[in-house]
C-alpha cells in the first residue's frame, strides 16, 4: 500500500540482498526487469549493522528480500520474521551441500553446487513477482547455470594440483569453497572473528600449523594478520564476499577466491 | 507513516519517559555504569540461557536482576565505591559470558544479542516496552518520596521510618528490568545513554529533584525526535543518532552559565 | 525494669526508649561499654565527654543506626523520632531548595511555623548544598521539628551554629520540650550552656561516668577528672587550671594499658 | 600600600598578605563587599560574625582557592601557608592511617614533635577516615603544623573539639605564633576564647564590621549590634539579654531590603 | 616455553605492573567508568583516523587523549558527578563512532579493534607495551607524593603549593596512554578490568596506599599466571580467563571480615 507511495520513482520491482555475492546472484536473474538493492554498504560488517531509517524503509518497500539466515544477518531476524512480503532465506533451502566440518557455516554461496540451488529459488521468486516474464527469466537461468558448471570446472583443473597442500584459515568462512573443490585445510583458528583465543588452541594450532602454507584471512582482518605473524605462517587476503570492484559476477568472484588460494599455495606468487 | 517508524517511535518515547526520572536517581546515585555492566551481564545470560536451554529474555532478566541484587549485597560492605563494585561486576560478567561461551563451543554469536536495533521493533516489542515502561514509572511515582529521602540521606530516612534497604532494592530492580527488557528490542546503546544522558542535561537547567525528572523525559523525547529526523535525513542509524541528539542536547545546556 | 538503680530512670510514665547494659565495640576494640539509659517525656538529656568518647556511636544506637555488639533496647511502639546527624553531605548532583528539602517531611503549615521559628525565610530559595555550616544547621533543626517527633536527638547541634544562634537554639529546644512535650537528647561540647539548659547530664567517656541533674553531675569525681576542678566550678574554659588527677580517669578499658582519650595532657605545664 | 588608614596595617614589616577592597558575589549576590586586610607576621587574627557572613569565602580567597570578583591581593613570595579547612572528606576507598596521612606532608621528625605537641600518639595507626570529629581536628591541626607554615589559616578549628580540647588548642595556637613566628589565621564563633588568645579580631557581615584588638572591638557600636550589649560585655551566652536594636544592622546589602543574616531574633520575647 | 606464550606474558605482566598503581588511582577517583568511555573513543578514533588516513594506532591514542581532555574540563564543572560525566562522554563517543562508520561507509569492522587478543602479541608489540607501561609506571613514581595528597583532598593540596590540575591532567593522560596502547594489543577487556579488580581486591588486604598499589600489582600478575594456566589447561580464552581469576582473588578477599 504505503510503499509505492513513498517510492514513486521505481517503477520497477525492486530486489532487496543483504550483501554483494547475494546481489550479484539475482542480478544474473532478474537482468533490467528488476531494480538489485545491495542493503549493507560494501564493507560493513554484517553481525553489528545498525540501519538507517532508509535501509529500513528499502527492505519494507522491497517485493523480494533475499538473505542468508539468522545466523548470518542478524540485524534481519526480527524484521524477517515480521515481514508479509516475499523474502528467500537461502539459507533454508533445501538439497544444499553443507560442508562437514562446519555444518552451520552460511557463507554457501562458494560452492557452485550451492549456487546453482540459489539460482534456481530466486528464478521460482522472480518469476512469482513478475509472471509474465517467466521466458527470460528462465533462459537467463539457464544461461547462468551453463556459464556456472563452464567455471566450476575449469577452477577444478586450476586447483587440482594444489589438493593436498596444506594450509589454514584464520576464520572459518570458505568451508564452502574448501570442500566444493577438495582442499586441504588443516585448522580454523576461530569460528568468529571476537571469538579470543585460549592457550591450549594456540597451542595446537601452533603445531599441526607447523607445515601450513599459510593462513587465509578475510581484507581487514587485523587479529587474523597478527595471528599469522605470531605462528609464523604467511597471511594471504583472500575476500569471499568480493568487495573488489572489478568482481561483477558470481563466476568472477570464485574466480578470485581461486586465485586468492593459488597465492597461499604457491610460495612463487607471494610477495 | 510507515509501520516501522510508529513502532520505533512507540517504543523510544516510552524508553524515554521512563528514562527520564529512573536516569535521575541513576545520576544521584552514581549508578551511571549500571547500565553497562547490565549489559554485560546479559551476555551471560545469554550463555546460561542456551545452555539451560530456558528462554532467552527469561534468562537475560533474570540475569540482570541477579546482578542488581550482588550489587545491593556488595553495597552494604562500604569499602569500595559503586562505581569500582559495578566495574568489577561489569568486567567479571563479560568475562563469565565469554569463558561460558567457549567451554560450551555454543553456536551462537552473543553480541548479536546485545545489538538490538530501534527501527527492527515490531508492534508487539513496542506494547511490551510501554508496558514495562509503564509499570516501572507507576512504581517510580508511587515511592517517589521515599526514593527521594533516601537519596538525600539514608540514615535520616532510615530513622525516619523509611524502609532504606527495600526503596535501595527497588530503584535497582527497576533500572535492571527496564535495561534487560528494552535492551533486546532497542539495543544497549540507545537504553543506557537514554538513562545518563538527558538527566545530565536537565540537571543543568532545574532547581528541584522534580522538575529534573520531568525535564529529563521531556529532553529524552526531544532527542528521541531530532534523532529521529537525522537518521531520516542524514541517513544516518536511528539509535546512534538518538544518543547524538541527546549529547547535543546536553552541549546546549553547557551555554547556560548560571548555578 | 532493669535499671531501677539509675537516677535517669525517675519517671512513673514508661520510658521512651531504654537501654540495658550496651556494649558496642569494633575490630574488638570497646568503644561503648555497659551503658544503661532511659529516655522519658519532657526530658532534655545532654550527652557530654571527650573526642572519640563514644557519644555519636552511642546515638546511632539509640536512633536505631548501629546495632551494638551485645545489650537489650526497648523503644515504645512506634516512636516517632527527629533526628539531626552530627554531619550531613548531600549529593551536589541533587538540585534541591531548601524549601522543598524541607516540604518533602511534612505539610506546609508545619513547614511554615518551623521555618518561622528558626528565621531562615531567607532560605528557602537556596540550594542545600550551598548552605554555610551555621545555616544547614537551622534547616537539620527545622526538619526535624516538622515531623512533631516524641524523641529528638540532636549530634552536636550547635556546631558551626553563631554565638547568638546557638543561645537561641537552646532556648529553642527548652521551648519545644514545653510545647510537644517531646525528649530531647542531644551531644554537646559546651559545658556553659548543657548546665544551664539541661534536665539531665549524661557524661560519657566510653563507660557512664556519670549521670543526673547538672547540678550533682557537676560535683561528680569523675566529672572533675574529665573536666577538671576550675571548669566545674565557673564553666569558663580559658581559665581553665589544669589538674593533672584527670591523667587517668577510671575508665573500664583494659586495666594496665594507658587510656587514650586525650585527656587534654597536651599544654605540658 | 592602600589600606594605610586600616588599623591592621600597623606592623612596619612588609605584611605576609594583603588584600584591597576585595569583593565577590554568587550569582549576584554580594557575598564579600569591600574588604580590605593586612596579615603581618606573628599575629593572632580572629574572623567572627554570624553564619553566612562570608568568613569561609575570605579565608578561602584567602589561601587562594576563591577568586575574588574584583578587588587585588598581594601575596609574599613563596609563601608557606598550612591550611586546615571547615571540612574534609576523605575517601573511604583509600587505605590510609593517621601516620601515613601525616607523613605525607613532611620529616618524620616533624611529625614526631607535632604529635607529641596534639597528643594523638594513640590514633597513629587509625584509618583517618574513622576518625571522630574532633580527633579529625586534632589531626588536620597536627598536619598543617608539620609544614611550618609562615601563615597558618584554619576555619572552625575548635568545631567538635571537646572542652578540655579547645582549651589546649588555642593556648598552643598561642605557643605557635611565638615559636614560629606565623600569623595565625583562624575562624571562630567561640567569643570568650577569641578575646582572651587573639590580637586582631575581624568582626564580618559581608564587609568588615569592624577590627582592631579585641577590647577596642568589643566597645565597636557595630560588634555590639551582632552579637548585643551583654555578650560584649561578659561574653557568657547563656545569660545573653536581648537587645532588639540589632535588627537591623548597618550592612551594606541593597538598601532598604531586609537584611537576611539570622540577627538571632528567634526567640520573640 | 612457546614464543607466543612469552610474548603474551610479558605484554600481560607489564600491563599488571602498571595497572597496579594506576587501578589504584582510579578507583580512589572514582575513574572505574574511564576504561570503557576511552575503548568508546577508540571507536570513533578508528573511524576518523581512516576518514583523514593517518595511522591507525595514533588516531586512537589521541581520541583517548582528547577524551581525557575533555573530562578534565567537564571535571571543572562540579554540578555533575565523574560517573555521569564518563558515561555521558562514552555514550557519545560510542554513538558518533557509529554515524561516522555509517557516514563514511567505513571499510574495517570496528568491534574488531577492540576485540585484541593477548595471545597474538607479537615481540614487538610486547616491547611496546613495556616501554609504554614502564615510561608510565616512571611517571607515577615520580609524582607519587603530589597524586596522593591530591586525592586526599585537592583543596588542601593546592593551598600547600601543589599544581592540582597539573596532577589531575597527568593522571587522566596515562590512563589514557596505557589503555589505548594496551588495548589493540591484548584486548579492551583485559586491560579495564585489569585497571579496577586487583585494585578492589588489594583495597580490603591493606592499611597504607603503598601497599594497596603494590598489591594490585602483585594480585594482577598473580591473576595473569593463574588466568593463562586455567586457559592452557581448561582450554578457555586467555583475556577473559585472567580476568575471572582476578575476579576470584577478589571474592577470596571478601572472606577476610576485618575492616
Ligand atoms: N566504623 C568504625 N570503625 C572503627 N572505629 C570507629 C568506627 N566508628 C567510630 N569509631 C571509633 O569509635 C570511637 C568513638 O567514636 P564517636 O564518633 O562515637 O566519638 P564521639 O564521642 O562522637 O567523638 P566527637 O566528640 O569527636 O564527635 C572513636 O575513637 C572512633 O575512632
Ligand atoms: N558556591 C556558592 N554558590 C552560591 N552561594 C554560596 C556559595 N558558597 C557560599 N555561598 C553563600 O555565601 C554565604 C557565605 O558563605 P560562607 O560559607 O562564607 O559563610 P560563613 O561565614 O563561613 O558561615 P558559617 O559560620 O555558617 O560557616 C552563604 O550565604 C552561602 O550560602
Ligand atoms: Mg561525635
Ligand atoms: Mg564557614
Ligand atoms: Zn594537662
Amino acid at each position: 500500500g504505503s510503499d509505492k507511495a513513498l517510492n514513486p520513482f521505481a517503477p520497477k520491482p525492486t530486489v532487496v540482498a543483504t550483501i554483494k555475492p547475494l546481489a550479484l546472484l539475482a542480478q544474473s536473474i532478474a537482468g533490467e526487469d528488476f531494480t538489485v538493492v545491495t542493503l549493507l554498504p560494501p564493507n560493513a560488517n554484517p553481525h553489528a549493522l545498525a540501519m538507517t531509517i532508509a535501509d529500513r524503509q528499502r527492505l519494507d518497500d522491497a517485493s523480494l528480500v533475499l538473505w542468508l539466515g539468522a545466523g548470518f544477518e542478524r540485524f534481519l531476524a526480527k524484521p524477517m520474521q515480521q515481514r508479509r512480503g516475499a523474502q528467500l532465506e537461502l539459507g533454508s533451502l533445501e538439497g544444499l551441500n553443507w560442508p562437514a566440518k562446519s555444518p552451520a557455516d552460511l557463507h554457501l554461496w562458494l560452492d557452485p553446487h550451492n549456487i546453482a540451488q540459489a539460482l534456481k529459488a530466486i528464478t521460482v521468486e522472480l518469476t512469482l513477482i513478475e509472471p509474465l516474464n517467466r521466458n527470460v527469466l528462465d533462459q537467463r537461468l539457464a544461461s547462468a547455470l551453463r556459464e556456472l558448471a563452464q567455471r566450476e570446472q575449469a577452477i577444478q583443473r586450476e586447483l587440482d594440483a594444489f589438493k593436498n597442500v596444506p594450509f589454514a584459515v584464520s576464520h572459518d568462512g570458505y568451508a564452502h569453497f574448501v570442500g566444493a573443490f577438495g582442499l586441504n585445510q588443516l585448522a580454523a583458528a576461530t569460528r568468529l572473528p571476537e571469538e579470543q583465543l585460549s592457550a591450549r588452541r594456540m597451542y595446537e594450532l601452533q603445531k599441526s600449523l607447523a607445515e601450513a602454507s599459510c593462513l587465509v584471512v578475510e581484507p581487514g582482518d587485523h587479529s587474523g594478520v597478527k595471528l599469522a605473524k605470531v605462528l609464523g605462517v604467511p597471511a594471504v587476503e583472500v575476500d569471499p564476499l568480493g568487495r573488489a570492484p572489478e568482481i561483477t559476477s558470481i563466476t568472477t568472484l570464485l574466480q578470485s577466491l581461486t586465485t586468492g588460494f593459488k597465492h597461499c599455495f604457491n610460495p612463487r606468487n607471494r610477495s | 507513516m510507515p509501520d516501522f517508524l510508529i513502532n520505533a517511535l512507540l517504543a523510544a518515547f516510552a524508553i524515554a519517559a521512563v528514562a527520564g526520572p529512573l536516569g535521575s536517581f541513576v545520576v544521584w546515585q552514581r549508578l551511571a555504569y549500571f547500565g553497562d555492566t547490565l549489559a554485560h551481564g546479559a551476555l551471560l545470560g545469554v550463555a546460561l540461557g542456551l545452555f539451560a536451554s530456558i528462554n532467552v529474555t527469561l534468562a537475560i532478566v533474570l540475569c540482570c536482576m541477579t546482578l542488581a541484587g550482588l550489587l545491593f549485597l556488595l553495597q552494604q560492605k562500604p569499602s569500595l565505591g559503586d562505581d569500582a563494585l559495578l566495574g568489577l561486576l561489569s568486567h567479571s560478567a563479560l568475562a563469565a559470558g565469554l569463558v561460558s561461551v567457549s567451554l560450551m563451543g555454543s553456536s551462537v554469536d552473543l553480541f548479536a544479542y546485545l545489538f538490538g536495533d530501534l527501527l527492527t521493533t515490531s508492534r508487539n516489542d513496542a506494547y511490551l516496552i510501554i508496558a514495562v515502561c509503564g509499570a516501572v514509572l507507576g512504581l517510580i511515582t508511587v515511592f517517589w518520596r521515599k526514593l527521594l529521602l533516601m537519596v538525600i540521606d539514608a540514615d535520616i530516612a532510615k530513622v525516619e521510618g523509611i524502609p532504606v534497604n527495600l526503596m535501595r532494592i527497588l530503584l535497582l530492580m527497576a533500572i535492571a528490568i527496564v535495561v534487560a527488557f528494552a535492551m533486546r528490542v532497542v539495543g544497549v546503546l540507545l537504553i543506557t545513554a537514554m538513562l545518563i544522558v538527558p538527566a545530565a542535561a536537565s540537571r543543568r537547567l532545574t532547581t528541584s529533584p522534580e522538575a529534573m525528572a520531568a525535564g529529563a523525559a521531556i529532553i529524552g523525547a526531544g532527542a528521541v525526535a531530532a534523532g529521529m529526523w537525522a537518521s531520516f535525513y542524514y541517513n544516518t542509524p536511528a539509535g546512534p543518532s538518538i544518543v547524538l541528539a541527546a549529547s547535543g542536547l546536553f552541549l546546549l545546556t553547557l551555554l547556560k552559565r548560571r548555578q | 525494669m532493669l535499671a531501677t538503680n539509675h537516677p535517669l530512670s525517675h519517671s512513673a510514665q514508661s520510658p521512651l526508649i531504654q537501654l540495658n547494659n550496651i556494649n558496642l565495640s569494633f575490630n574488638g576494640n570497646p568503644i561503648l561499654q555497659g551503658i544503661n539509659l532511659n529516655l522519658n517525656k519532657g526530658e532534655i538529656v545532654t550527652v557530654i565527654g571527650p573526642n572519640g568518647a563514644g557519644k555519636s556511636s552511642l546515638v546511632s544506637i539509640i536512633v536505631g543506626l548501629q546495632t551494638p555488639t551485645s545489650g537489650d533496647i526497648q523503644r515504645k511502639a512506634k516512636l516517632r523520632i527527629g533526628y539531626m546527624p552530627q554531619k550531613l553531605t548531600i549529593d551536589p548532583q541533587l538540585p534541591l531548595t531548601t524549601q522543598r528539602f524541607l516540604s518533602l517531611c511534612g505539610k506546609s503549615a508545619a513547614l511554615k511555623t518551623a521555618v518561622q521559628r528558626l528565621d531562615i525565610e531567607c532560605l528557602l530559595e537556596t540550594p542545600v548544598q550551598k548552605l554555610s555550616g551555621g545555616e544547614m544547621q537551622r534547616v537539620l533543626l527545622a526538619r526535624a521539628l516538622m515531623s512533631k517527633p516524641e524523641l529528638l536527638v540532636l549530634d552536636e547541634p550547635a556546631q558551626g551554629v553563631d554565638v547568638a544562634g546557638q543561645a537561641e537554639l537552646y532556648h529553642l529546644l527548652g521551648q519545644l520540650r514545653d510545647e510537644l512535650g517531646c525528649c530531647v537528647l542531644m551531644v554537646s561540647h559546651d559545658l556553659h550552656i548543657v548546665m544551664a539548659q539541661t534536665d539531665q547530664v549524661l557524661c560519657l567517656n566510653k563507660h557512664v561516668c556519670c549521670h543526673g541533674a547538672p547540678e550533682s553531675v557537676s560535683q561528680h569525681p569523675e566529672y572533675l577528672q574529665l573536666f577538671g576542678k576550675k571548669a566545674a566550678e565557673d564553666i569558663a574554659i580559658y581559665t581553665h587550671n589544669h589538674d593533672h588527677q584527670h591523667d587517668i580517669h577510671g575508665d573500664v578499658v583494659e586495666p594496665g594499658q594507658h587510656n587514650c582519650q586525650h585527656d587534654h595532657s597536651i599544654h605540658k605545664h
